[in-house]
């Protein structure tokens, strides 16, 4: 099977596997509005994605072009001027209250005044979370998933640009949510920690069959993770087409340099080049 | 939720623009304060009522706003004197304050030296001084001045030395490689740093400033709200005397509200964000 | 059975109160059967009001507070007066040559706000007008630093006065009780109902407070010694000549020789009233029985000396 | 420069531990205020002399220094029930401002309809209403605290409503992922955003707080600096009257300088950061 | 000639090029430790290096390892613990001041007050640069450079990430220095905008003759764009290699593909694995 040929440019194509799974994210005619100081901005317009069950899927596109505004609407922080977005049926903010999906923020949001523990443990400790009933991760376990052991004690202004993002995804792991939102999460990570991480990512994935929808600039890494790669078009973004990626469920680093992926990035590359 | 404000919605505002007359929100903010004022009133009547309190003591808002209608000519004979004092104490205190934090910032040692000193004349009663100020400054306006530019200079050098300190630390490294002189620094960065918490002073001093304008006049005036504030205790005229207090409560609001627009027009942007 | 009473001074404790301080340290008020405890009052606050709204069953006041009180028809009286003279004074340096009160025509008067009806009855008695001098607020210093040419004072507050009282120039006075104004000072006044319903126990106070003042009159030391055990902060040195001059020229006269300790004239009660009426300070309907009551003083035991 | 803090140094300093005794840097400081006051002395010494001040006007440092020595055990039987009512009209204040300011911010209405009320209440002289307050309060040291604590109460209110709506977006962007609830942002986030503001507040009120005793004690007291204050006045006793003053201007710096250390001691991070 | 054998474990390898350059930055022995909130931390140890003029060199090495740490050390950002640094033989602070460098930071730091166009002029309000006697770009100019022509009046909050990266960039070029520091500039952007960036950037480095150092993540991008990459070895760093990237003057976007960028990729993978 050629993935080119799954390459689409409407949103309801169906998942690349076989049992068909629920809808966990049904974005629907989505349109964001932001109003400027000086004049108003349509940030995007007419979005329409289902993210199935178990999906892993990732959004590229130009900067600016609407990626992270998306993705803040899927996460109930940003209320779409038309259309709505829903969660596993329900609605965002119910999704967000029962704690179905964390988020990785673009830029690290750790609270300055706390240490590199309290910022991870910060999802036990509010929103009603207790980490005794749950199915949850041990801070220090996914400190140490993010190559972070020793820097417990530690204020985030102690640390550098990278090690700041691996304090956000641990603190978005530490949950075990059934969906997780990842807005550039390795963007400022060298290519090393970044594989790791990319292979640890997709061990978690599979082991809890959590759906991720991932913001990614590194086409291979897109490639590399997701089974669907939705390519955004420049602003006011619309969905510019969704690429299939058909490799095999056990992915391995081998694979980032494997001439198939290559191809899948140079479609890709096209398509966002057409967008 | 508060997050209200970083949520973008359908339509876009119109673009701002400087206009002396109050917004929608001003006249929003109007009515619930004359609410607030009202329902104020209301409890204080029904306190009166029940507990009997006597009117010498403190009479009902009945009493007062009957005052306030026969009295009103002589009230707003007394307000332009203490206006005219409490303005130009509120311009010189902050401006003397403003200078001696901006010093106090340049200057470390300044600072450790005369932070202490500073305290020193924030604690000399006015009373203490009265016949010295006398001596010094006349008869005329001058005292008055000065006392309500003392009353209100300490709020204000406190917050500003705070403020002009609470940069963001990269905004400084990034100045520092441009070479900008500490003055430069001061008033490209400093300057909007210190906004909301000079913003914040000015709010207190506006109320301050009232109070040390009336103070002033018990030092020798025979006009003014400090001065019908007098005659009327002397009096026993409890009508007229709440209703004078009223009037500087007036007075006082008006300025916070003054300082609040103001503040709202100049700081535009979320002066919780560092970039 | 000892009864509660509060009494609030309209100032601090000091000489002005060494009457009441002794009855209270020599136990004149428990022989009374009154349990009595003395407030020191303070620019904060206003024993008027204080007395009538029961912070205090008796207080200490002055003329001009009364007067207005009456005239707001404050249900207050006084029914007796510890000093029988008001003490205020005009002071001026000795070159400035004022020797009346004729003589501050076109000059500058100081005084608190609060004595400015003195000021203009004192004026209106002299045919003089307020417009004729300037009016400014001020205290002894103001007339040392030629801020003012006339200054009111109180000749008891010795230390106050010192400057002037040992200027090379010397110095002339102008009382108030010789240019016109004749009331009294440092009046106890208590609640309209509660001098009508018990005098006795008012009556049993004053009889305490003449006894500790003339005990204070006959030892003043040891009067201020007990003072200063209330109040820290007394200089007894100042305190004592204070005293001296309080006890002399205030407190017994020839009107307490003929009458008693504390006493009222009714008539000077109504020609002050007179005048401040005159000057449009007060209603003139007001009159003596507005302001005093009688009772207390007649049915008290009182000293006379 | 003052980026210097920003600058690695070659010897770390010692691990930050708490301690109740001074620092090297807290010796300094109060070397430095000495210095200060030293200099003030001395000009103001120079003045006296120079312009033939006479002492019953304002004495000379060196006629207040030998009251000083004098009234030594005077001046410290007055201070302690001065200190105490402004230590408990302090905290009461700022207790009741900060409760006040919380109630504010979790609803915009109450700040509205009730801000203009808290600056009613400021603007009343306490003359006005001394009687009342020794009619509820008595006479003993509750009328006092409570005049300290009216004092107070009006920077902090201010202050703290300020700093606590000075929170970074993004923060409050992640508390909103998080399901947090009004008062978990509140103890999580707002209280910290806040804290720089309510310490300037509090060293703005640890000083105001003392001149509220004093003047509360102008109700009626026969003890304490405003006491001693006032038979100072009265005695014209100038150098004593000035050797209170610097009593009270001592209990005042102390008060600041506590809120200073503790201020140091909670705020470890830098205030202007967001991460 | 064979790139591969130009790698090289000392820092005092010559250039490339065959002219003997001048010596633009030259890193002697520097070290520097950070005094942290629990235990000093060295972040860099012994680095030695030499930079030589018109030369374009890459950092690269693991999060946290001490890249942006070096790059702050060479800004005179931060003084070194031990060792020194000189450009152009003078020191660091001299060339600050002479403007001699730019620095674009690992997170875009703007000034939330000031328009995208203010934040971009911002070189030549301080620091005493004039743009009229310099050769200095047009601010607008420098925003089309980066796509962000349209931006100017906004206001930074209102921008994606990787915009506000852009906007630092065009900060950085607008003042033409000689030598630029990049700290992860691209970290943000899509492969897009990335890839015309690094052709641009490679455009303007060849005109101008600028030296430049370049910290990156991406493997690719490093060798794409310099002529030697700085391998770090992990904390404390130190020099861990250095590649000789012998590729033609003229680059173009095809050689991002090309087989022999990716073996100098897949040596500079091993060199970083091995550190
Ligand atoms: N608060 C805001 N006010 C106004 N405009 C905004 C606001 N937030 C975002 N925008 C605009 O919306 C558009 C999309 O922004 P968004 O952050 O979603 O981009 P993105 O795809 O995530 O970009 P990047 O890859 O650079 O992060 C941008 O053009 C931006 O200018
Ligand atoms: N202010 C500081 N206080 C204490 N430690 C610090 C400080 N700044 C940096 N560090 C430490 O120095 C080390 C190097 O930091 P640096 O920012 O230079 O790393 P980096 O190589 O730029 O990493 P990244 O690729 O993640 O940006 C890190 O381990 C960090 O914890
Ligand atoms: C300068 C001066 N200060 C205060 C008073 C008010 N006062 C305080 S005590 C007292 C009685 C005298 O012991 C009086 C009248 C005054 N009259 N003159
Ligand atoms: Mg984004
Ligand atoms: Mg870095």
């Amino acid at each position: 099977m050629n993935a080119m040929a799954h390459a689409a440019t409407t949103a309801d194509t169906g998942t690349a596997g076989i049992a068909p799974a629920r809808v966990a994210i049904d974005i629907d005619n989505v349109a964001v509005t932001f109003g400027g100081s000086s004049k108003a901005v349509r940030a995007i317009d007419n979005v329409s994605l289902k993210v199935h069950e178990g999906e892993f899927i990732s959004l590229i596109g130009h900067s600016g072009c609407g990626k992270s505004t998306l993705l803040r609407t899927i996460a109930d922080i940003i209320e779409p001027s038309e259309g709505k977005v829903s969660i596993f049926a329900g609605t965002t903010s119910s999704a967000r209250a029962a704690r179905t999906f964390s988020m990785v923020f673009q830029q690290s949001v750790l609270m300055p005044w706390a240490k590199v523990i309290d910022n991870v443990r910060l999802p036990f400790e509010v929103g009603g979370a207790n980490p005794k009933t749950g199915n949850f991760m041990d801070p220090r376990e996914a400190l140490k998933l993010v190559e972070l052991e020793g820097f417990e004690d530690a204020l985030p202004s102690e640390l550098s640009g990278g090690m700041r993002q691996r304090v956000s995804i641990a603190r978005a792991l530490v949950t075990r949510p059934k969906v997780l939102l990842m807005d550039e999460p390795f963007g400022a990570l060298d290519e090393l920690v970044r594989d790791t991480l990319n292979v640890e990512l997709l061990r978690i994935w599979k082991q809890s069959g959590m759906t991720i929808v991932f913001v990614t600039h590194s086409l291979q890494e897109a490639v590399f993770l997701s089974q669907r790669v939705v390519v955004m078009s420049r602003r006011p973004s619309r969905i510019g087409g969704i690429l299939e990626v058909d490799l095999p469920a056990e992915r391995d680093l081998a694979l980032k340099d494997a001439p198939e992926l290559g191809r899948y990035v140079a479609r890709l590359r096209d398509m966002l080049g057409a967008g | 939720m508060s997050i209200d404000r970083s949520v973008g919605t359908t339509a876009a505002p119109l673009p701002r623009i400087w206009s002396i007359f109050p917004s929608p929100d001003a006249a929003r903010a109007l009515g619930m304060a004359m609410l607030g004022l009202t329902l104020t009133l209301i409890i204080w009547q029904l306190i009166i009522v029940l507990f009997k309190v006597p009117t010498y003591l403190v009479p009902a808002p009945t009493d007062v706003a009957g005052a306030v209608s026969r009295d009103l000519p002589l009230l707003l004979e007394a307000a332009v004197p203490t206006i005219t004092e409490a303005f130009f104490g509120f311009l010189l205190g902050n401006t003397v304050a403003l200078l001696v934090a901006v010093s106090f910032v340049y200057n470390k040692v300044v600072e450790e030296m005369f932070y202490p000193v500073a305290i020193l004349i924030k604690t000399i009663p006015i009373v203490a001084i009265a016949p010295v100020l006398k001596i010094i400054l006349g008869n005329g306006i001058e005292p008055k001045i000065v006392i309500a530019a003392l009353i209100c200079f300490f709020p204000t050098l406190v917050n500003s030395v705070r403020g002009f300190r609470a940069v963001n630390p990269q905004l400084l490294e990034l100045m520092r490689v441009l070479s900008a002189s500490k003055t430069e620094v001061f008033l490209r960065v400093r300057v909007y740093s210190a906004l909301p918490y000079i913003f914040s002073a000015l709010k207190i001093s506006v109320t301050m400033c009232v109070l040390g304008a009336i103070v002033g006049e018990w030092i020798g005036a025979n006009k003014g709200i400090g001065y019908l504030l007098l005659q009327s205790m002397f009096d026993f005229n409890a009508p007229r005397l709440f209703a004078t207090i009223l009037t500087a409560s007036v007075i006082a609001i008006t300025g916070f509200a003054i300082v609040s627009m103001l503040e709202k027009w100049i700081i535009r942007w979320d002066p919780g964000v560092a970039m | 059975q000892q009864k509660q009473v509060k009494l609030q001074l309209a100032w601090l404790y000091n000489a002005a109160s060494a009457g009441e301080i002794v009855a209270l340290k020599k136990g004149y008020f428990t022989e009374k059967g009154l349990d009595v405890e003395i407030l020191p009052g303070g620019p904060n606050s206003n024993t008027v009001q204080e007395a009538l709204s029961g912070v205090a069953q008796i207080a200490t006041t002055y003329a001009p507070e009364i007067m207005y009180g009456a005239n707001q028809g404050l249900p207050i009286k006084t029914f007796g007066a510890a000093f029988q003279k008001a003490p205020l004074t005009f002071y001026s340096l000795g070159e400035a040559n004022i020797k009346t009160v004729a003589d501050w025509k076109g000059k500058r008067i100081g005084a608190g706000q609060g004595a400015t009806a003195q000021v203009k009855a004192v004026l209106d008695h002299s045919g003089l007008k307020f417009e004729d001098i300037t009016f400014i607020q001020a205290q002894i210093p103001g007339l040392l630093q030629d801020q003012v040419d006339v200054v009111a004072s109180w000749p008891t507050n010795v230390a106050q006065n010192a400057p002037v009282l040992q200027h090379a120039g010397g110095y002339n006075t102008q009382s108030i009780w010789d240019n016109g104004l004749q009331f009294q000072s440092n009046y106890y006044i208590a609640r309209t109902d509660l001098i009508e319903s018990d005098s006795d126990m008012l009556a049993k106070f004053l009889e305490a407070c003449d006894k500790g003042w003339a005990y204070a009159a006959d030892n003043p030391e040891e009067a201020i010694d007990m003072v200063a055990s209330m109040s820290s902060a007394i200089e007894k040195d100042k305190e004592l000549a204070s005293l001296k001059v309080i006890v002399a020229d205030f407190i017994y006269t020839d009107e307490t020789r003929e009458h008693g300790f504390a006493n009222i004239s009714k008539d000077r009660w109504n020609a002050t009233l007179q005048t401040y009426a005159r000057i449009g300070e007060i209603k003139p309907e007001l009159t003596a029985d507005d302001v005093f009551d009688d009772r207390v003083l007649v049915a008290a035991q009182r000293t006379k000396r």
